[in-house]
């Protein structure tokens, strides 16, 4: 089957984030296709490439790149919510002035439009953390 | 054609569990994950549910971080290959806020 | 075509998720899909007219609302109870809404291919 | 030697007001700010503080915002500075979570 | 030296706001200050014996508790009602706490310099 | 009298940033002093000076620098939170090997002990944002 996935909440902060993680996960082991990751409001942090978790913690933001990198995941950022919280590619860091890009690169930015694409090819769109 | 209810807060907390039981439909199923599953341990989810025809799950991770139990054997608990599952067999899922 | 469902049962300005779930619903109009936009619970305060969020340099979430049906989006419901509950009354509202109960929404769910709850 | 407490979630998604209830001591004030405002339109919390030495207050900019007004005489509207204000009156302040 | 009271009424595990206010309270202790540490609400499944959370990649709340003693946090509560609504008893829990109630706890705050609540 | 503040609400995301900054010009504005304004767990997020905020919002994070900035307060980041969150400063960017730093530099980060001394030296400690 195929699933997509939307993602609401920041890493660390409330638990959905880590709950899609496993999810994802599981469907992956289970054999079905994952369409999309799309990654909205305070979910955009989980793409955040400069965050540094605590030795003894679960670093969830490289937990997310990893499984994206592992299994050649479609991961996208929304672009509105994302520049808000600071989560910046290089071209967006360029246009607005800002001194640093701040996306991990293995998650595209773009538009809401790629989540409604997200529900037009899937079977079951599953939203984490709201 | 019926939909899984994922329910994620604490039902002392937050009112998400109640509005998920005002929707629910025969055929329908419910989700406890996260705080929600903190609902599993009390009879009052069994008793309202009772005779609805509806199938009630507790995320099996989330019962055990948290050290509580279903209090009633019709209150299943599933991993996250058991979530994957139930997403494929309703026909669509929501998200109580 | 796909159905989707938009459940909006946040107040607004106190949190973003009355202004993400309405962001939702207009893309998904841009894609012409069918949808159901239903306020239930506290969103029902989103259709209240007279809200006035100048003074928190907050924009205004119900001016787009005369705009929804120039999207096409014209399944627009209100759930009656969950306006009684707050002692509201439908002539409070800033647009006109067909009003449905519980067990309406129920049978707009199994309709639904996708369901969205902000 | 009194508490501020201030309510910022909706009495119909969060049981927070209700918490506040069973704290809030006589002397005590009740400030509601951003969605705990929706509480001021009903009449169940003046009825709630009714006969207990308690005053209640609520955000003018957050009322505003949301179109509602208060439901009773006994709810005081404030603004930012009288919010400050409130903060000096009582001896601590609780912001209820 | 201030007395700064500290009301936990979040269950640990679904958000961060349990070990957040920890943070807060052992750095309190270090300060040596006077501080009351009070669980309420949904705050007493924080003092649970059997929490394993393992499986979410989550650090155990509740390995702390037996150590606040020794950090100089030896005013512990536990607001007995939240508990019994909860259906669960004092001999489920990790730590030995005092029990208090309602008024009990309005009478801390009353005596409280600061207070804070996650 | 001597006020300190507690934000712990992301700007955007909840309305705690907003009630607090307008709180802190309202208690300025009537001659009280602002001992400190500490940014704990999401509230760290305020800091950061990445976002780029729509042309047709108020962009509260440079409400916030302005502010801190006209009255030079100081506002103190939580060291803890703000790693967690991809807020760092150059040396902790450095310190990490991360690609760049994103802390608005009106913005000291530290521990909570910043917390703990704002209670000491405060008559007033205001949450925001719970």
């Amino acid at each position: 089957m195929i699933i997509s996935l939307v993602i609401h909440g920041a890493p660390g902060t409330t638990q959905g984030a880590q709950t899609a993680l496993t999810f994802c996960r599981a469907a992956l082991a289970a054999g079905h296709r994952i369409y999309r990751v799309f990654f909205y409001e305070d979910g955009v942090h989980n793409a955040n490439a400069l965050s540094v978790w605590p030795q003894d913690e679960q670093d969830l933001n490289a937990a997310w790149a990893s499984l994206v990198r592992e299994h050649e995941l479609d991961a996208v950022v929304c672009v509105a919510s994302a520049l808000k919280r600071g989560v910046l590619n290089a071209d967006e860091a360029s246009r607005y002035e800002k001194p640093a890009a701040s996306v991990e690169p293995a998650f595209d930015i773009s538009g809401l439009g790629q989540w409604v694409d997200a529900c037009l090819n899937s079977d079951r769109v599953v939203s984490f953390g709201v | 054609m019926s939909t899984l209810h994922i329910v994620n807060k604490s039902p002392f907390r937050s009112d998400a569990l109640q509005r998920c039981l005002a929707l629910v439909a025969p055929g329908d199923s419910i989700l406890l994950i996260e705080d929600g599953v903190l609902a599993a341990s009390l009879s009052t989810l069994a008793d309202s549910v009772s005779g609805r025809s509806v199938t009630c799950y507790a995320l099996i991770d989330d019962l055990a971080a948290r050290g509580v139990s279903a209090a009633d054997t019709c209150i299943r608990s599933v991993d996250a290959t058991g979530f994957v599952n139930l997403i494929v067999e309703h026909r669509n899922s929501l998200s109580h806020g | 075509m796909k159905t989707l469902t938009f459940l909006a049962r946040s107040a607004p300005y106190g949190s973003s998720k009355a202004k993400a779930l309405l962001d939702m619903v207009l893309s998904a109009a841009v894609f012409e899909q069918k949808i159901q936009y239903i306020f239930l619970d506290d969103g029902v305060y989103q259709l209240l007219a007279g809200q006035d969020p100048s003074s928190l340099a907050a924009k205004n979430v119900s001016a787009a609302l005369p705009a929804l049906e120039l999207y096409g989006v014209d399944q627009v419901f209100l759930d009656l109870a969950s306006l009684q509950a707050r002692g509201l009354s439908t002539d409070q509202l800033l647009i006109p809404v067909t009003t449905c109960n519980a067990a309406d929404i129920s049978k707009m769910l199994a309709a639904s291919d996708m369901v969205f709850s902000l």
